[in-house]
């Protein structure tokens, strides 16, 4: 499902920040992405979701060759993956309810399925009551959670998240740990970028342990 | 199609949740374009002043007196075989004398004494407006001097000179300042819609992000700035209409006075208005996306 | 003091780091600056065709053959005590007679074997302009027309009266287009400004969230918009300087012809415009900042 | 220090978000704030730093009456005091070192005494090599130090910290943590809102618990 050769990613040209990377993960597999801050983990979610490129190294995803994606296709790779951004990335001028809906309206939907499944997100998030809200009238983990529906809506093969959890209580963290679990059982493989040692171990997964760019322990 | 159908809804949902800067745009393009059509408004209106102007007669012909049917055939001839004239007039001695002396001066009350007519029988020619109207009637006199049966040429070679060098000279203002117009109020329209563009860098990135086409990006931007470009330009003619209207309710009087009336912008340069406006409001969007793509992708 | 030094650094490091809206905003001022400044050189230069005009004679007082010479010298204590009279040319009997021989028209050559001289001495009146310039004539005309040693009076009336009406046409239209001008770009000018604020609400919200006075957030927008206007306006003296200079150099010839000469925008005049756009900056920052102030305020 | 008397805050006009609120936190204090998403966390803080209005009740921050200031005068209020917003507010066109002296710039310090303190506050959160970046260009965990550098820099008699350590692995926020603990040290009252188990039994300070607005222990 994803595989990794060899990458090495340089921002400036002289620090490597991925230092020949290799990873493998099979479909339906849930793993978690650790390391401390700085390590490479959002990097590396960029890379398979074709958002950065790489120095050297090969990356495929579900067959496809994401190092020789051109902008032009570069969406086909994406409407099979969500991703939880790590600055959520909502936008400001739509109500929670238009933020979700719009990642289905963008692939090209139609509008009573979008209506259904938005809805749906909301309520396994547990958002509801704030659908027709802005964001910046949200709390912080309510921003974090429709971040996490608007990735989970469109049901992708893969869900990239990243730390979807760092503004939630841990209650609420646990709940939305499972939700992933349930994704994952119905088929969806998930990378679950986190810095918390609770829920790693709630969860019980393959844990992947980042540091300084080097995969230290799989 | 499907591509267009979203990108209307999304168009739509965009111009709501960005009201401020769409007005503010919109705003910029209607008086852009109002400022563009007024100028047109003026453009026509000196237009037709100018050119009622242009009606009086040019060139008097005298003949002499003993002219022969004949050589005034030839000569009426001569006027109708000429592409530049516009019409003729002739005025019989009688009639010459008669106005003559309607219209004689004070101090030249001693001539009406006179026992004979002094005056000739002469032909007022009008000429059409063409750039080169004056040389063509310095050349067409010299023609008729030759003629037999004419005593003489009369043409305010001054009066006229100095009316074509105006006209020459308002010509080319109008084109330079209409010009310079157009392309700074174009400019302007361009740089605003980027302006407004360029708060929503944020937008495009995410839809890109999660999953949108090039195409499905760049389509609600284009239509939204054809939009603006239609809303701003129809605006601006209602503004030129009330404009014209007010104008024409307060200075009629005075304008009847001068033989002309007050003119609109003619049709087809409205319509030419609302093109350019949407016109140029797609080609900013388009110009502003396509860059904004690129950055991304170079990035 | 303090606040404004330290204002005037953020307000460089704010242009620096927000360069392309900041130069969007520039390009908008100096273009909308530009059609201002060439609108008025339009504006100058019709203005001095329109008096070059205006040099004419305006009226002619003619004389009895016999009037005395303090008939004379009270018609002449008339004009110069007239506020409006611009001057007066006396034209003896003799200058008139030999003016009259060699303008005469072929015509009325038959006059010129009249063995006595049927012209009367006159003075030659030129009126200053102003609005009520006609009607003063007429009612001057009316005095003359009653003073001892006076023939007649002649004056143009029909041509004076389709001057003045020209006059007044032109400066309408010129008056309307260029208040509707300036209003419209200075619009222009503020929308853009606001539009460039705009995309950095953020930035005001966190500085005031920081720490900082109401007034250390305005100043270094206040001043970024007034070194906006600044730049635009001087950029557009360069350009209309520039437009002023190929029109001088392409058409001087023709327009020599004309007796007059291409004229450059007046001094102060270009002072105003820099004065206007800075004015204009300031205000649009300030109305913006206000806005923006109050909203988070109330919020 | 701080008093917070009764305070009712609504948002819509219905349920209110703080209810009928009290607590008092004395100088020198420092206590962590808790509790479930969307429990009132930010609001309280928001409402101590002069940033929102509250219904009915007296809120008494070093001996300045909260809720009479008005937006003339609440940068008084808040010179005294540093805080760490939950979603960093960046400024995206500036770099590291800018945004941290920025704070300090738009109090008014003189430009020798702001490059020496922005170093020293960059270097406490291990971030001296970034000082050129742009926020854009750093990971999570890297801005979230930013945004607590910037809140120190000043050291503020009262340092709000909401969420600060959200992005960040266990070493670096227990490291962060330390940091808050040493400006409590020189006499700083802190407040540190956390939904983290770990970083609050690692601190060891009196924890106010929230929930649907109300203080559910303390
Ligand atoms: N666009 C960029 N340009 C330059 N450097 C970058 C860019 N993005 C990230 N970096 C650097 O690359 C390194 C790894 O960043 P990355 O975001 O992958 O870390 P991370 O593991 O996600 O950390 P965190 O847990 O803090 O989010 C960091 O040192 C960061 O400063
Ligand atoms: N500006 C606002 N307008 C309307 N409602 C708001 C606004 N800000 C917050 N709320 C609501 O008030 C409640 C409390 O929000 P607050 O941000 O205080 O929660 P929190 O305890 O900080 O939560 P989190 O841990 O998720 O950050 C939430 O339900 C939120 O939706
Ligand atoms: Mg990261
Ligand atoms: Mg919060």
């Amino acid at each position: 499902m994803i595989q990794v050769f060899n990458v090495v990613k340089m921002y400036d040209g002289s620090n490597p920040v991925l230092d020949n990377i290799s990873l493998e993960i099979s479909k339906g597999e849930f793993v978690f992405l650790t390391g401390p801050s700085g390590a490479g983990k959002t990097t590396i979610l960029k890379i398979l979701f074709g958002w950065e490129s790489f120095e050297t190294g090969q990356v495929l995803v579900q067959g496809i060759n994401v190092g020789k994606l051109t902008h032009r296709n570069v969406y086909t790779l994406r409407r099979s993956m969500g991703f939880v951004f790590q600055d959520y990335k909502l936008l400001p001028n739509k109500t929670v309810f238009e933020n979700v809906s719009f990642a289905q309206e963008v692939i090209g939907h139609d509008q009573k399925k979008i209506r259904f499944k938005t809805w749906e997100a909301l309520k396994n998030v547990g958002l509801t009551p704030k659908k027709d809200a802005y964001p910046a009238y949200l709390s912080g983990g309510e921003q974090q959670r429709i971040a996490i529906a608007r990735a989970m809506v469109n049901s992708p093969a893969i869900i990239l998240a990243d730390e979807p959890t760092g503004n939630l209580d841990p209650d609420i963290a646990i709940e939305i740990l499972k939700l992933f679990e349930e994704l994952n059982q119905k088929g969806s493989t998930i990378i679950f970028a986190t810095h918390s040692q609770e829920i790693m171990k709630a969860g019980n997964h393959r844990v992947i342990n980042l540091n300084r760019g080097k995969v230290v322990s799989s | 199609m499907q591509t267009l159908i979203s990108g209307y809804r999304t168009t739509l949902s965009n111009i709501l949740s960005n009201k401020q800067t769409f007005l503010l745009s919109v705003a910029t393009i209607t008086i852009a374009i109002s400022i563009l059509g007024l100028f047109l408004l003026l453009f026509f209106n000196l237009n037709g002043l100018l050119s009622s102007w242009n009606r009086e007669e040019q060139v008097i012909v005298y003949l002499d007196d003993d002219i022969s049917s004949s050589q005034k055939e030839n000569l009426e001839d001569i006027f109708s075989n000429n592409q530049q004239v516009e019409s003729t007039i002739e005025v019989s001695r009688e009639t010459a004398w008669a106005e003559f002396q309607s219209n004689v001066s004070d101090n030249l009350k001693p001539l009406l004494s006179l026992e004979f007519n002094p005056l000739p029988a002469s032909y007022k020619i009008r000429f059409r407006s063409s750039d080169n109207r004056l040389s063509h009637i310095r050349e067409f006199s010299k023609i008729l001097e030759t003629q037999q049966g004419v005593e003489s040429i009369e043409y305010g070679e001054e009066w006229i000179s100095r009316f074509e060098k105006f006209m020459v000279f308002s010509k080319i203002f109008l084109f330079a300042i209409g010009g310079l117009l157009s392309l700074g109020l174009i400019l302007i329209i361009s740089n605003t819609i980027r302006l407004s563009i360029y708060s929503r860098q944020d937008e495009i990135e995410l839809m890109l992000l999660i999953g949108a086409t090039p195409r499905f990006v760049k389509i609600p931007f284009l239509l939204e700035g054809m939009i603006q470009g239609l809303a701003g330009s129809v605006l601006a003619l209602f503004i030129i209409g009330g404009v014209h209207y007010y104008l024409k309710s307060k200075f009629q009087s005075s304008i009847d006075a001068m033989g002309m009336d007050f003119q609109f912008i003619a049709e087809p340069f409205l319509f030419g208005l609302i093109g350019l406006s949407v016109l140029v409001g797609f080609m900013a969007s388009y110009i502003s996306t396509f860059q904004f793509l690129y950055l991304l992708n170079k990035k």
